[in-house]
């Protein structure tokens, strides 16, 4: 099992590798792109197999210091995580071909390139097997995705990256850093370890661990708990598949994922219950969600609608994790996938509808869904599962959030979990039922900075024989294969379900 | 500078005394203050004396500007060179007794090798003195 | 303070006096000449506590003669004719430094140069 | 022959600096040069690996035992400094080559060569003596040459600037002495494995308390410790690129290396924490001296000048982490003194790189060198993060001892501000990247990469930074056994 | 006495402004020196002061006087800094020299430990009289050596700065500000 963790990193750097070698050739890099993509996710599929059986594989792979190591070990949360992300890379992947071409982006290989880096590193966070190797990952994370955002080369997608950087890396070393020493300098080790290694070093200091704890949940600024949120909106400048996929599941997901096992593995769910350490996190997490969904509520443009709704709903996992107990914890590693698929599918569509339709902004869509039923219903079925509606999997994790808050004896949560869903409803809905049932915005858009484009946007194409309101093919079947895997989910929870009990029930 | 021959001859008359002096200053260090520095800083005041009254082209024809460096880096070498060859005669760097030519009275050696290292330091702080100078005066000169 | 201190110290002090009169001209003075000059004066000065702690009184020098003599301590004096050497080398590169600041900017006087640079600066 | 290593270790360099006079040739001198500091690093790992694994060495020069003669006393602490010396050597002597016919005009070449050996030799000669009036001598033979050398560079500030190094390392050199002369006065003896038997005899005395000031301002001007650091940014700015690199990787680490050698050695570790309570003094200026240089390092516009008040900042954590008078705040000091030489040489190197193609090194001309000079802004960008101290880089090992030794003494706010500092760092390293990187270029010419000749002294460097990033068990552990033979005094 | 004089000279060097005299005065401040250390037995370290001190160095200066204009500039703002340096400096030196051993005690311990050595065992030993000679040229002869190198690097040091034609006058040209 150990070689499929190897790779699991290595493969997506030799996918990268191909995609520059064949950088002259567009179908062939892009080919190469596809099939590390499947290959990557077959490899995790073999790692699932092994893990599920109860094996725990792991691999040292260097010692930078002494008693501290890179080291990879699968266990059931990582590879959850990993599931996710490899099975989002085919999809994204596929969909990018369309969008990339469609929006004749430039720098296509360099944008292929690094999302085959970001992609390794993030196997590397899921599968990392102690916090060092975490906060490594974590960091090449942020710098392999610098590129992809400041793709457009824009003095806007430079200030993004700027932000973008400066929070992840003040936040990563002011915090996660001091912190992951100061965990080293107590315990001499970094190694996860279920049940947690901090319980070893009693008695610890009054106040230490909910300090701690503070500094590991702001230092991972990926997870965006307020108020060190700021990049995830500034990152959308980046083009659509990478909001799609990184930003709102690799990245993201790798913050909260990495809360998420940083609270299970190293502080322990039960050591943290019994200290109450992380109830004055918990109520930080709910005012993010409230707060984010109030924000996400202003945004007229899409992308930072569904960029803050991001935020609210990343919170939920934070949230699921500083609950402390075994319903919550579930509840977060569910939300983390089916959170994933939901919202994939918004930015999906929400990228197909900027290519197509040249629309950039929630009030320019009405109407357009009559144009592009499948991409609006697509939408559609993504809002359902993140407000966590039935029949889709995003109904799943809500529940055993709920579940967990009761056990908790926090009512008051329960009331924000409504109060969120409901305001993630209401702005998320808006947008299909504009798109079906909306006056057409056609003529009223020529304000937006698109509306240039609507106007003549067939002629703008070079090729010109596009029709100009239909997403690109490849794209339509990621948008379809992601809508129709959020109402999979809802009947078919077990894999994942499965996997967080084993967290659990460790 | 001016034709004066008092000094022309005075400087002629002086600088072998000079340089005599500085070879009785070198050789004689061993019984009384002095040694390779002082001797080599005399002996450059012979010729810097006579590149005064002589004028420096004078001076530079007998003594090019290119020996005397030479000359500043040969002392290094010479100095650093003893070293060596005691090191390659089997004792450490610098040790003097393996000069000796008499093993049994290995404490001669410290003579050959005080003297040959204060050659080292003459040679050096000579070609030094008179490089150093040669390059002021140089730079006066175009001045001027 | 005693007497007997003041008497055993004096030499020291002195020194002391020399050494700080040629630091303050090395860091003080804005003439970069001069400022060699200070700091030939601190040398100097500093050479003489060596040697001064190598003083035995009513001792001779340390060349060996026949007969009972006391010598002054040797290795202080050996420390500062290295000292020495090692003095008039720096000077050389200072004044020859000195002299190619003045090429460079027509001045040795540190305020001026200070003025030029700043007016590159603010220039550049 | 290997029982002559410690002094083939000096003499070497010191034997081809003359020799370079007589070729007279500028590549026959470069090829002198490039041989002798590759000889030197041979016999400094060489001597490594004795130390590592027989303790102690001492070599009696003029086979006069200690302390009747000159001492060179090697054990691990100066043997790893001599690798750092004798490493950047080897790589800057070939660096050298194309660098210094386009900075240098012909006939200065040999000479050049001739003070770089001589600076070498000095570096090597201080590190490795364990005679205290013989590092005077050697500290000296460093000195001038390195005058000489940052006097070379083509800018006219190049030549105030090593004047004011001149003065105020002069002044170092006789606080130096000074301090020297005081402590033969109390006890007779220049040598310091007996100085430090002899001293705590006379520990109580005035003398020796002052004694001990005078070294610490003399060490502390030489290693530029804020704020004596006066002499340093426009000496790094304004010397050619080379030099630059040369010492800013080695200079300062051999004055770091004196400081430890002669607070912890020879005074020891009692007088100097217990009795002197250094730790009181050096612990505010460093930590002065990391946060202002660090802030004035992001208002810099000429990059090797901004890497200068970097070096300042960067010397600050070394003597943090004495001041946490620990093993491991120790083990971080000589760590970092590894590690910053290795960072600091690849963001030099690659400085002069753009020096080479584009004639300057202001922020502005870095304008799209991302594209035009891809291989060198690589090579910027991993040394820089190794600045930072991005993980992967040797730069994050250091900052991982350094805030593990913070946080044993419990000097949380040490730690956090240490890490606050590395932000700092990300600022100014980062601004260098986004005009490199997102603005078109605008200077006249092509700007081509730099030759090869270049580029790989550079990028060995580099791939050092990663390598010993990836793989830093061996470095710290030598630190780490290092640390303790300085925490015991003398060794074994 | 001579320490007096040697005081009023140093006092005079730090007054006058006309550099000739100045350079003038440092070679009699070094004379008196090397007088001062003849009296201190240190017969060696006063020939080569005087060789030096009074010799080279005021050759050279004189050298740099010439081409660098021989009148110091008043300077423009008091020196308070550097006296109040040098102020602390003196007295942290006077305060150490407290505990100093007395002058001219041959009890001291600088004259014991490796001096005892030099002067007893250095005649069987090496076998010339000038202890000085013995210690400068074979005990510590590696110091010597690196004085020699000194020397040499000073050479090479004003070898690069001043070989060849005087180079870039004022060439603003080829500078870059840094403002």
């Amino acid at each position: 099992m150990t070689t499929e963790l190897i790779l699991s990193l290595v493969l997506p750097v030799v996918g990268a590798a191909l995609i520059l070698l064949l950088r002259r050739n567009p179908n062939a890099r892009e080919a190469a792109s596809l099939v590390t993509a499947g290959a990557l996710f077959a490899v995790v599929l073999r790692i699932y197999g092994a893990v599920s059986d109860g094996a725990l594989p792991e691999v040292v792979l260097a010692e930078p210091i002494p008693g501290i190591s890179i080291a990879l070990e699968a266990e059931p949360l990582g590879v959850l995580f990993a599931l996710i992300a490899s099975f989002l890379w085919i999809v994204t992947t596929a969909y990018s071909i369309g969008y990339m071409r469609g929006h004749h982006e430039k720098n296509q290989t360099r944008f292929y390139l690094f999302f085959a880096f970001a992609i390794s590193s993030v196997m590397g966070v899921a599968f990392a097997g102690n916090l060092f190797t975490l906060f490594v990952f974590y960091e090449v994370l942020s710098l392999t995705t610098f590129p992809l955002v400041t793709h457009a080369g824009t003095e806007k997608a430079k200030r993004a990256g700027r932000v973008y950087l400066g929070v992840l890396f003040s936040t990563s070393i002011v915090f996660q850093l001091l912190a992951i020493i100061w965990v080293y300098a107590m315990t001499g080790t970094l190694d996860f370890e279920p049940g947690g290694i901090l319980r070893g070093v009693m008695p610890v200091p009054a106040g230490v661990v909910p300090v701690l704890l503070a500094l590991f949940v702001f230092g991972i600024g990926k997870a965006a708990v307020m108020p060190f949120h700021r990049w995830l909106p500034a990152a959308m400048v980046a083009p659509t598949p990478v909001s799609a996929l990184l930003h709102a599941v690799a990245v993201v997901k790798a913050g909260v994922f990495a809360v998420l096992k940083i609270t299970v593995y190293v502080f322990g769910i039960d050591f943290l219950s019994e200290l109450g350490a992380s109830t004055w996190l918990m109520w930080i997490a709910a005012a993010t969600i409230i707060l984010g969904s109030l924000v996400a509520f202003t945004k007229d443009n899409l992308k930072a609608r569904l960029a803050y709704s991001t935020v609210s709903q990343l919170s939920y996992v934070v949230l699921g994790a500083m609950l402390a107990n075994s319903w919550g914890v579930i509840g977060s590693g569910m939300h983390i996938a089916m959170h994933a698929f939901g919202k994939i599918t918004l930015f999906f569509c929400a990228g197909a509808i900027m290519v197509a339709a040249h629309r950039s902004e929630v009030s320019q869509l009405g109407g357009l869904g009559r144009k592009m039923p499948v991409t609006f219903a697509a939408f559609f079925i993504g809002t359902l599962s993140i407000v966590g509606l039935p029949p889709t999997g995003g109904s799943w994790s809500k529940w055993f959030l709920g579940l967990g808050s009761l056990e908790a004896g926090q009512v008051g949560l329960m009331a924000v979990l409504m109060v969120s869903s409901l305001l993630s409803l209401a702005y998320l809905l808006e947008i299909p039922l504009k798109g079906f049932f909306g006056k057409d915005a056609e003529i009223a858009d020529h304000h937006g900075d698109s509306a240039g484009h609507e106007g003549h946007g067939g002629h703008e194409d070079p090729d010109g024989h596009e029709d100009h309101y239909r997403a690109p093919r490849w794209s339509l079947a990621a948008i379809v294969t992601t809508a129709a895997a959020c109402l999979a989910l809802f009947v078919y929870p077990e894999p994942f379900y499965r996997l967080m009990v084993m967290v659990v029930g460790q | 500078m001016r034709e004066e021959v008092i000094v022309r001859v005075g400087a002629k008359v002086l600088a072998p005394f000079i340089i005599t002096f500085a070879l009785y200053v070198h050789f004689h260090g061993d019984y009384s203050p002095g040694g390779g520095f002082q001797a080599g800083v005399i002996l450059a005041a012979a010729f810097a004396l006579l590149a005064l009254v002589y004028g420096l082209d004078e001076v530079q024809r007998v003594l090019p500007p290119w020996f005397v460096q030479t000359c500043a880096a040969m002392g290094v070498v010479i100095y650093a060179g003893v070293g060596v060859a005691t090191m390659l005669l089997g004792h450490n760097y610098l040790g003097y007794n393996a000069l000796a030519p008499d093993p049994t009275h290995a404490e001669h050696g410290q003579h050959y090798g005080i003297l040959l290292v204060e050659l080292g330091v003459l040679v050096t702080v000579f070609g030094v003195m008179v490089s150093v100078f040669y390059l002021f005066a140089g730079r006066v000169r175009k001045a001027q | 303070m005693n007497i007997g201190l003041l008497v055993s110290h004096y030499n020291y002090w002195v020194v002391i006096f020399l050494m700080m009169v040629g630091f303050y001209i090395l860091i003080s003075r804005g003439n970069l000449i001069k400022k060699v000059i200070g700091l030939n004066v601190f040398q100097t000065s500093v050479f003489m506590l060596y040697i001064t702690l190598g003083k035995i009184t009513a001792g001779t020098p340390p060349i060996l003669t026949e007969g009972e003599v006391v010598y002054s301590n040797p290795l202080p004096h050996v420390l500062i004719l290295t000292a020495i050497v090692v003095g008039i080398a720096t000077t050389s590169v200072a004044l020859a430094l000195a002299i190619r600041i003045k090429e460079a900017y027509g001045t040795v006087e540190e305020d001026e140069i200070n003025r030029i640079e700043a007016g590159i600066e603010a220039g550049g | 022959m290997s029982q002559h290593f410690p002094i083939l270790q000096v003499v070497v360099p010191l034997l081809a600096a003359p020799l370079c006079i007589f070729v007279r040739n500028g590549r026959a001198a470069w090829g002198l040069a490039v041989l002798a500091s590759w000889v030197s690093l041979g016999i400094a790992l060489a001597l490594l690996g004795q130390v590592g694994t027989g303790g102690v060495i001492s070599y009696a020069i003029g086979d006069w035992l200690p302390p009747i003669g000159i001492e060179y006393r090697v054990d691990i602490v100066n043997a790893w400094v001599l690798v750092i010396v004798a490493g950047i050597g080897a790589l800057v002597s070939p660096y050298a080559l194309v660098s210094v016919e386009r900075e240098i005009e012909a006939r200065r070449i040999p000479l050049f060569y001739s003070a770089y050996l001589l600076c070498l030799c000095g570096l090597l000669g201080i590190a490795i003596t364990g005679d205290v009036f013989n590092v005077f001598v050697f500290l000296e033979i460093s000195s001038l040459s390195a005058y000489a050398l940052i006097a070379l560079g083509k800018d006219r500030r190049a030549l105030t600037s090593a004047f004011r190094y001149l003065v105020m390392g002069s002044v170092g050199a006789t606080f130096i002495v000074i301090g020297i002369g005081l402590l033969y006065s109390m006890t007779g003896s220049l040598n310091m494995a007996d100085l430090a038997q002899l001293l705590p005899g006379v520990w109580e005395s005035r003398t020796v308390r002052v004694a001990y000031g005078f070294l610490a301002v003399g060490f502390c001007l030489k290693l530029a410790l804020f704020p004596l650091h006066l002499w340093l940014p426009n000496a790094y700015t304004y010397a050619p690129s080379p030099v630059t690199a040369f010492m800013a990787s080695t200079a300062t680490k051999v004055a770091v290396y004196m400081l430890l050698r002669f607070f912890l050695t020879v005074f020891g570790w009692h007088f100097s924490f217990e009795q002197m309570e250094l730790d009181r003094v050096l612990l505010p200026l460093a930590l002065v001296a990391i946060v202002s240089m660090s802030l004035v390092a992001i208002f810099q516009v000429n990059v090797k000048r901004l890497l200068a008040y970097s070096s300042v900042a960067q010397i600050g954590y070394m003597v943090l982490g004495l001041s946490f008078a620990t093993v491991t705040g120790l083990t971080a000091t000589l760590l970092h003194l590894f590690n910053h030489a290795l960072m600091k040489g690849a963001l030099f190197m690659a400085m002069g790189c753009v020096m080479y193609r584009v004639g300057s090194v202001r922020i502005g001309a870095m304008a799209g060198l991302g594209r035009r000079m891809p291989v060198t802004m690589a090579a910027f960008v991993v040394g820089g993060l190794s600045l930072v101290g991005v993980p992967l880089t040797v730069g994050f090992v250091s900052k991982w001892y350094l805030i593990l030794g913070a946080l044993e003494r419990g000097w949380w706010p040490v730690a956090v501000l240490i890490l606050l500092t590395s932000l700092m760092a990300l600022v100014y390293v980062w601004r260098v990247v986004e005009v490199a990187y997102f603005r078109e270029y605008q200077g006249e010419g092509e700007a081509r990469e730099a030759p090869w000749m270049l580029l790989w002294p550079t990028w060995a460097l580099v791939a050092l930074n990663l390598y010993f990033g990836i793989d830093a068990g061996r470095t710290a552990g030598i630190a780490r056994q290092a640390a303790e033979v300085l925490m015991a005094g003398i060794g074994p | 006495m001579l320490l007096t004089l040697l005081a009023a000279t140093g006092l005079g060097l730090l007054r006058i402004r006309n550099l000739f005299a100045v350079v003038m005065l440092a070679g009699v401040y070094s004379l008196l020196s090397a007088g001062l250390f003849t009296v201190m037995d240190a017969v060696d370290v006063a020939f080569t002061e005087a060789a030096v001190g009074a010799g080279i160095s005021t050759v050279l200066f004189l050298g740099a006087l010439a081409l660098c204009g021989h009148h110091e500039s008043r300077p423009g703002h008091t020196p308070l800094l550097p006296l109040f340096v040098v102020c602390l400096t003196g007295i942290a030196l006077v305060y150490g020299t407290m505990d100093m051993p007395p002058f001219g005690g041959a009890d001291n311990p600088v004259h014991h430990h490796v001096a005892d050595h030099y002067l007893e065992e250095s005649y069987h030993e090496i076998g010339i009289p000038n202890v000085v000679t013995s210690v400068l040229a074979s005990y510590r002869g590696y110091d010597t050596m690196g004085e020699t190198t000194v020397v040499f690097a000073a050479a090479v040091g004003v070898m690069i700065l001043l070989i060849g034609a005087r180079t870039r006058r004022e060439r603003p040209g080829g500078e870059e500000g840094d403002g």
